[in-house]
């Protein structure tokens, strides 16, 4: 069921910045919906009298505070243009109107244990949720580390940004055009290899493959994981039943098919599957 | 001018207003209880009930398509008792009228969720789904033949005295037969349509886009479809029309009640805002108003000197 | 890599790319000049012929719906014999495949019609419209039926020795039992889909936007419907498919080779874009290119391995 | 059979001027494609990506030289907001790109005989192909008369260029806010009976109950009279067989249908079999 806190509202976009190689960034104004909201948590974001027939959906960015230019009572979204829907969006300018649902699912939860070690994992757009995760973290004294891996040295949006205010990056491409050749599993490896004694928790955001990999390598050592999932969403409020995935709600129980919407889009990679 | 009275009845069926949400599009109903108050509805048809929960079908289930959207979700849902158990008694405090949405892949499920119905209190009416392949007939679609249609119906005629819709299949040469075959089987009413078989290629992968390749197309892109069926409907059967298909406004909804449509269902149009259902019914009280009509039951069917079809386009 | 191999054939029809334009929505041919060249074209299908010419019905015959458009033209055409005395004269000079689109009223006009084809140099092939309703048989449409679909092929058939395509019309329960009673009767290939019956209403006032009541619904809108029926017609019969239905680019034209079709032809893109058939067939090139496939026959219903559709959505 | 001189093109907005009330100036450049066109001739315009079907006709309102302020080599067309195709038409800004098809169909022929006197008679934003030929009249030491009635003085766009250049403008307003109160028909009635022996020849454009009603008294009085008419179109070149209005194409012959797109828009009103 869509928790109570759930808003349905339009605003008008503050700022569409482009931020090159078809990767955007996208303000407007959200403070009440934005109040209670957790990093990975996400939006349902249409525009109104369009032709595009559902919302789609984008997870949290920035919540106020994330960024330092951030306007007052401000979410933010990164988006990479893709098909009709984020074609329409990129053409929006300010003042345009936004159909925005949300907050939706269940987002990030940092690890009880203040030791632990925070370890981010990106594919490219799936970076998405970390600066509003990083911006809490911080404000709890905690601090990350990030794998964070592209197809190409153009497909790292925000790598600044994560670069002035995480412990380490490190930058994987396959076409080994900037940081190490190859995915996001290489540097990984090493680095579960390389724990000794310490505790680490991943939180894993990127494409689908990506996911599958890092969670295989997690459940192998007994690492903890969380997957930020993606699927194609028509409600993104629990309704439709469209973007389920395989689970196991009981661990060891049947398969069973949860909604990424609701039950997720974090899940823990025990959970899956697949 | 007086506030336009927008109650209609469907049969024994009284509703405050003729817009319900449609099967599949409106959960359990307690889902929208962050968005709007049910009792704002005309009604509410639940998903589709099966005798013991079911898991529905792997992802991918969805896919939008111009103007509309494939799914492929296999009715998933909880049991009809679960929701007996637990989804009727949270709606029974809600001021709105309930319809069961049925379905089977024998005649006895059919008729066994429709046994367990009859007894249950705050279910105003059973809207039978019969867009189901029969597993027990090489998977012909109960629907889509009036001679299994009739079957069907009448089955579930004897099982429960609650007040009994039909929702036609839109995936056939002639409704009018179907709905003729409803009518005389005892259906109180027909509601119609239910989605249109497609597919949708990822031309990159090369493989359908949906786990279960084909899937039900539902939205805009159907309406022009949808009110030639309820149009056609009107004038074979005396029975009341519950019609739906891609109404998203106020003024779609107008086409089907101008077609012959009592009610009318919103679906699709859920997902991309939540208070849809309630909008067209605020709509349709603001295009009476405007337009001076006391009754929305002035216009069931009111189209002007309809001529008849000649056929070849 | 070398310029993939665009050229398919239709049984003995060879064409050199596998896009043509659909009947109806590309005149004559003649009308394009100005905008492309006819030998750019896999080929073309001119409007529906019939015995003498026809007035068509009267105005409003067109309506835009979402991602679509309503027509009741009434098949308008000049008769077989100015087309052949002035349009078919014209074309000659044309390297292309022009393929002849034929209805009638009765069976003896659709054999009238094929006779006089027959004789005509220039003529590729025949594609017959069964859309039509049989004034002879209460008004039922002839392709909506296997018996009568059967009946019209065998006739047809008898009437000329030129390939015959017979267009299908998915306004059916079971559009695979029509294919195959077309290839029973001798039918060269199969082309579907033809238009979908919908309706508009004015609700303004409260009248049918079309004089016709209904028309026929094409364009984007019924891509994916039109996908699936060629999907099920390819797992039903051996002969050729010529696909279409919605079709506005290269990428939805592959939806439909993927399936199972050997040829498309695209339709109401024409109104939008007169180039669009050309704009496909070169968009099509592009995608062999960049994918690296030698012939875009390797594509015909390529789709990694399908698996079977269960059927309730 | 389209004009072999008929071209397909994209080209961008130059300027769109909100002239208030819901009625706006599109102006794009089109010098080749202008070179040749009539008044009351029209384009097809689209909006590519977007996802209206359809091209939506309009007739083309200024030429090279209508307008003082028109840019060389642009044209301009003079458009109401009414459903879709408009409401987007108007969100556009300069350079959004524009698929033009056109000039299409036929336009208005000047009167051969130079004594004839010329009378414009418009509804609302039928006033749209009047400028162009105005102008063309100008050039040829011509004058014209308007008679120019709408539902109220809200709807009545470019009146003061008109009333500028025209030897009169009688306004008739269905509510009486300006001019006379009524229809067209009052004061075009009035004016056949003062014509005396003056030859008088009658363009017409405007909603199509205004046309018959115009066309009646013109039969009924012997006037020539030339109807700019309006349907729906699909295609605008004479394929689609979309937009027929019932006719004699031949005198006294029978009822046939012809195109607006390709046998007209504009039609002699003995010709219509209304
Ligand atoms: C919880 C969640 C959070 C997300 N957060 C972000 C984010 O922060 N930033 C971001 O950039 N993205 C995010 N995404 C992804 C984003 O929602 C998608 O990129 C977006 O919906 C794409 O929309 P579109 O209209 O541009 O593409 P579409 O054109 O809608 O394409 C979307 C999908 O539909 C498929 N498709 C549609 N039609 C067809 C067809 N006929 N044939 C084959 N395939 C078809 C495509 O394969 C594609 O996968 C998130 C997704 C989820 C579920
Ligand atoms: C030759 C010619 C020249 C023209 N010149 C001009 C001009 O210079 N300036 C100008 O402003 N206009 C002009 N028009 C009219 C202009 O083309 C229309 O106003 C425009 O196409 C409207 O498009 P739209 O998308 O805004 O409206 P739409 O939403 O497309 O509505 C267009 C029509 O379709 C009907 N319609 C569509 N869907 C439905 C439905 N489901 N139910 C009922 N009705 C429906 C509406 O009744 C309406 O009449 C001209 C027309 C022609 C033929
Ligand atoms: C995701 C989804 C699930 C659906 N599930 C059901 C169902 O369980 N039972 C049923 O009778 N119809 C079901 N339908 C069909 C709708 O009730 C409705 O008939 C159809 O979607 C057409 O209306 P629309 O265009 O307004 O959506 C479903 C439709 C959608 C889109
Ligand atoms: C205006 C119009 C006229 C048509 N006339 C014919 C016709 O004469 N004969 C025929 O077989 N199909 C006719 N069709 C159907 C098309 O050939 C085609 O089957 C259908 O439009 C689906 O393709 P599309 O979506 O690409 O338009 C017509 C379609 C349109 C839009
Ligand atoms: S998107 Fe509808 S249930 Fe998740
Ligand atoms: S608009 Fe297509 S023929 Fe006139």
């Amino acid at each position: 069921m869509a928790s109570p806190m759930v808003q349905d509202f339009t605003t008008p976009v503050l700022r569409n910045v482009d931020l090159g190689r078809g990767n955007w960034l996208l303000e407007f104004e959200a403070a009440s919906a934005a109040a209670e909201m957790r990093p990975a948590q996400f939006f349902m974001i249409g525009v109104p009298g369009s032709d595009v027939l559902l919302r789609r959906p984008f997870s949290v960015c920035g919540l106020p505070g994330t960024f330092s230019d951030g306007r007052a009572g401000a979410v933010q979204i990164l988006y990479r243009v893709y098909g009709r829907g984020t074609k329409l969006l990129a053409s929006l300018g300010p003042g345009a109107p936004l159909h925005i649902l949300g907050p939706l699912g269940h987002g990030f939860t940092s690890p009880q244990d203040k030791n632990t070690k925070i370890v981010f994992v990106a594919g490219g757009i799936g970076c998405a949720p970390f600066p509003a995760f990083l911006a809490e973290l911080e404000r709890e004294g905690r601090r990350a580390t990030m794998i964070y891996g592209a197809r190409s040295a153009d497909e790292l949006p925000l790598l600044d940004w994560f670069r002035e205010r995480c412990d380490a990056v490190v930058v994987t491409t396959n076409d080994g055009s900037l940081g190490a050749s190859g995915l996001v599993t290489g540097p990984l490896e090493q680095m579960l290899r390389g724990a000794g004694g310490e505790q680490l928790h991943l939180y894993v955001c990127g494409p689908t493959p990506m996911l599958k990999a890092v969670a295989k390598m997690a459940l192998a050592t007994g690492i903890a994981c969380d997957l930020a999932l993606e699927a194609p969403m028509a409600c993104g409020f629990g309704v439709c039943l469209g973007c389920v995935v395989p689970t196991h709600a009981q661990p060891d129980g049947p398969v069973t098919f949860e909604r990424v919407c609701v039950e997720g889009p974090v899940m823990r990679a025990e959970r899956m599957a697949w | 001018m007086v506030t336009p009275d927008l109650s209609v009845a469907i049969g024994s069926v009284r509703l405050k207003n003729p817009v319900l949400t449609a099967s599949g599009t409106f959960g359990y109903g307690l889902e929208f209880l962050p968005f709007l108050d049910l009792a704002q509805l005309g009604g509410l048809v639940t998903k589709g009930l099966s005798p013991r929960p079911r898991k529905g079908n792997p992802p991918e289930r969805i896919v939008e398509t111009p103007a509309g959207m494939l799914n492929a979700i296999g009715l998933q849902n909880v049991g009809i008792d679960v929701f007996l158990a637990e989804k009727l008694p949270a709606l029974r405090g809600h001021d709105t009228v309930v319809v069961a949405n049925v379905f089977g892949e024998t005649e006895a499920e059919y008729v066994e969720v429709c046994e367990k119905l009859d007894e249950a209190a705050g279910v105003a009416a059973i809207e039978l789904n019969v867009s189901c392949p029969n597993t027990e007939a090489g998977g012909m679609v109960f629907g889509n033949d009036a001679a299994s249609l009739a079957r069907i119906t009448r089955a579930c005629r004897r099982a429960t005295r609650l007040p009994l819709w039909v929702k036609l299949s839109p995936n056939v040469t002639d409704i009018r037969e179907i709905a003729k075959a409803a009518e005389a089987e005892g259906a109180d009413a027909v509601s119609l349509v239910n989605t249109f078989v497609g597919m949708a290629i990822d031309v990159e992968k090369r493989r359908p886009v949906l786990a279960n390749v084909s899937g039900g197309l539902s939205g805009p892109a159907i309406r022009p479809l949808a009110v030639w069926m309820t149009w056609q409907v009107r004038r074979a059967v005396t029975i009341p029309i519950v019609g739906m298909g891609g109404i998203m406004t106020a003024r779609d909804a107008m086409e089907f009640i101008l077609a012959g449509a009592t009610a009318v269902q919103v679906g699709t149009a859920n997902f991309v805002n939540p208070r849809a259902a309630v909008d067209v019914a605020e709509g349709l009280t603001a295009w009476l108003k405007e337009h001076n009509v006391a009754s929305v039951r002035e216009l069931v069917g009111a189209l002007a000197s309809p001529p008849t079809a000649s056929g070849c386009p």
